[in-house]
């Protein structure tokens, strides 16, 4: 049925389906807009995509490079100042899932996208926080996004960038849910053909394993082609080098 | 009363000096390039650099040493990866060391529209239980609400003593009119001691519709027309962002050789942004 | 998801229930009048009353005997002077207790945007050296800057159970677009648990420009299609504000029998805003 | 040279004529907006008129009998929400003159605009503070424009509403400007064929002289011939009941 597919198609797509049609979404560029997107051109048609730079209900027709690409505000049903997206929608609680990915997660968790050493004189200076930390406290449901590694998947996080409690992680092997009382991540579910075993060696801390793990199935020939497509309109629009036609001369003593 | 027109030259000269505390902001659009590269040709020295994402713009700035200290809260390039000037001054001091204030997006809002309202601080629910707060003591703290009881993170008003902004056009009287995405622009601008602005055109009616994000000429210090000066972020309705070259800079920035040469030939080399878009290939 | 399309008696009948706090929002323009007479027709009581200008519609209110209580910041008819059934329910107690929450307009403003960013308080630098904290102690507080030791007044949030809007304009997903002055409307929405608003059309397209004033279709509970929903108020595009009428109103409101009276003939009297209009003459 | 004029007309004059031109003025309903609005059209062309209900640079050609007219609007360079007034214009330093009026006035230019009687259980309800007690505590410079009588400027107000320490107080008889060490304010000037013992009557506290006082001159024929042109279009124009033409029917059931 569906043709062969990378593990990171297939994380998108888990990610794409947990997202139910109509829910306000904020997103974060990468995965989560790749996600997002595909489940608004999937199964979720009328998914509330917010992101960081003032766009509401935005449709883009390809996945933006930056979280402000003109493509967001032109298919944007309003475009606000930024300090309102986080105040009137992510803090007043009118988000429903928020999507973010890092460096490093915990496993509570926890995320990291601020350094690897220590913050005072760091071996990688990673880029921070941005929007994550208010996201992971605020929308109703945090999803992590993040290939998983066992040099990611850490005992101990360097920095605490955000502290979210997801409701899932979903990563390039399978998904983690927290236990409901211990709140620890445990494998809930993997893809076609990854075990168990190999989800618990791809992370740096014995990872827990639910008494019946799920498979999820593989992405359907709709949603693999959906998402290609989108990749390729995507990497075109993006290696496209913009000319500055009929550039005017600069006035310098106007009134 | 109607703010100067000026060459960006003079604009730059006349309104920012050594050591001062500036922003320049637009968040991914509207990012002043054009104003920051004139910057760095005059050799401005000891800025505190304020926005929100440095941006490759703050890469360059940092990397060629006019940057004493970074106020920001994320530091990369956008879909891309690293700032690595950016990095190579926080991680190995080069060119110089670089202090750094790091906060959340909500924080900076926060602390621009703290900054615009002209008071103190401002306050989110936020930073709980991250490292954030021990990482910036001195600039992280609470208050208490006097009704609830629930503590809240208290952050100080930013004020620099200039924002520099991009935007697409402005009338003789100096109305100045930001169309798209605005990010903490607007706040930024309150915020100011003085604000400049760089823009696309100079029209003669401004032609905003109702509610539009329009900062009044009497607020604005200076104004330079510069076609072109956010490139290579965008201007919507003029020009689309250069994403290949946000992809470009990447090799370019990685090494301190690669980018110095890149500086020197593109930026130091030309007299003015007409003379670096030129030169970049982004007008022919 | 796109929000209930009703007529305005389902609409008021479905997300107003007595004793709510719900603020009629829209600064002199864009005053839900229609909704506010289809309150009093449905004979709600007991409500809090929130606005920063009472204006007529709450005079007709408060003398028709919705509220319980009034959080305000002036309560007077602009330009022409008193509101006479506000003041007949604060000096006499008529039709009965008035309980009072009063602010400036600057404190209101800071309340409904607390409110609408989901914090607990706001501040601003006022109230100090006047009589108004001691008048309404119980919501005029007190914080300290944690950085700078200066000491601004708090005030606490207000988050409506309902707030309704009137706006010219919304789409067939209910996306609803306010243009002109919007005062502290906007706050007051996204403060609210609930919005409902009444518009002069509605059309396929919404035909907003970039950056206009619009409110998500998936935040709006119901939308009631209401043309001259804001008469005597005005609707920029639409109609003007009827200042005729609001000089008029000094003397209808004067005494308790000729507002009655009235009220009777023309809000009780009808049975929708249609009917209202035909009634005092705004259409023939 | 100039027609016979009122003392209310004389008092809009002399308050226009304090004002620069340029200047940035927030303008109250009533006597301020008539004084702004004269000087705007005789010799500030260039003054910057902010009303609270969020028009930034007005420019009426009648004056609106609420502060949120439409003609407000439609003649703004830009209309934004009425909180950005109080913060990013008001508390922010970036207002010059502000103009209030009030109920009573006592001997430092404290203001009442809120009761008459007891708070709890008031004689007279007035309308309250709207923007007043912030245009007085952050306008660079605060002007008073009121009728004085012994009624209005009191020995002890029923309630302060506004602290603003006025740079002058320009009443229908003269003008008060406080003392420069006691802050006291004390007659500086009065208009022509007013005397000082007359100014001293219409107050309810012994009102202080200076030692000199200078007679402010009559409206000139521009002045007054400008005033009186804005005072008939704007009756005019408040005089027209508004029909709403064309209803169209309420359509209750849409999509």
């Amino acid at each position: 049925m569906s043709a062969t597919y990378t593990p990171d198609e297939m994380m998108t797509v888990a990610a794409a389906r947990r997202l139910r049609n109509g829910a306000v979404c904020f997103v974060g560029i990468g995965l989560p807009s790749a996600a997002c997107n595909l489940a608004r051109l999937t199964h979720a048609p009328e998914l509330v995509l917010i992101y960081e730079s003032g766009t509401v209900g935005t449709r883009p027709s390809v996945l933006p490079l930056s979280i402000g690409d003109g493509e967001l505000a032109e298919t944007a049903r309003s475009v606000i100042p930024l300090p309102e997206i986080f105040t009137h929608y992510l803090q007043r609680g009118r988000v429903d899932v928020g999507f973010l990915g890092a460096a490093q997660i915990d496993r509570v968790g926890d995320l990291n996208s601020t350094v690897i050493g220590d913050y005072a004189k760091p071996k990688v200076r990673l880029p921070g926080a941005g929007g994550a930390p208010e996201i992971a406290a605020h929308a109703k449901t945090v999803l992590v996004v993040m290939k998983q590694t066992a040099r990611t998947f850490v005992e101990q996080l360097d920095f605490r960038t955000s502290t979210g409690r997801p409701a899932a992680v979903i990563t390039d092997l399978g998904v983690l849910e927290p236990d409901p009382s211990s709140r620890e991540l445990t494998l809930v579910a993997t893809y076609d053909g990854v075990t168990p075993a190999a989800v618990r060696t791809a992370c740096g801390w014995p990872l827990r394993v639910a008494a019946k793990v799920a498979t999820i199935p593989p992405p359907t020939a709709h949603e693999l082609s959906t998402l290609r497509d989108l990749h390729a309109r995507t990497k075109a629009a993006h290696a496209a080098r913009v000319a500055l036609s009929h550039l005017p001369s600069p006035i310098s003593h106007l009134p | 009363m109607t703010p100067a027109f000026l060459s960006l030259r003079d604009a730059m000269a006349q309104q920012v000096r050594d050591g001062m505390t500036v922003a320049l902001e637009g968040f991914t659009h509207l990012i002043p390039f054009a104003a920051g590269h004139e910057l760095i040709r005059q050799r401005r020295r000891g800025l505190t650099l304020v926005r929100m994402t440095p941006d490759l713009i703050y890469d360059q700035m940092i990397g060629m040493g006019c940057a004493s200290s970074l106020t920001f809260s994320w530091g990369g390039n956008p879909g891309v990866g690293s700032l690595h000037r950016l990095r190579d001054a926080i991680e190995n001091g080069w060119p110089h060391a670089l202090a750094i204030d790091e906060h959340s997006h909500a924080g900076m809002a926060v602390r621009y529209s703290a900054g615009a309202s002209g008071l103190p601080f401002g306050m989110l629910k936020g930073y709980v239980g991250t490292d954030l707060p021990a990482a910036n003591a001195a600039r992280i703290s609470n208050v208490t609400c006097p009704f609830t009881g629930e503590r809240l993170t208290a952050l100080p008003a930013i004020q620099p003593d200039v924002t520099i902004l991009h935007a697409q056009r402005a009338d003789r009287e100096g109305n100045v009119w930001l169309r798209g995405i605005v990010g903490a622009s607007r706040e930024a601008a309150m915020a100011a001691r003085a604000i400049v602005v760089t823009v696309e055109e100079v029209v003669g009616d401004l032609g905003a519709p109702m509610n539009a994000f329009v900062i009044p000429g009497w607020q604005v210090a200076a104004i330079a027309h510069v076609p072109g000066g956010a490139y290579p972020s965008y201007a919507l309705g003029h020009y689309a962002r250069d994403n290949a070259f946000y992809l470009a800079w990447d090799e370019i920035a990685r090494s301190r050789e690669s980018f110095t040469a890149w500086m020197g030939e593109h930026v130091l080399g030309t007299t003015d942004h007409a003379g670096f878009l030129r030169s970049v290939g982004a007008v022919t």
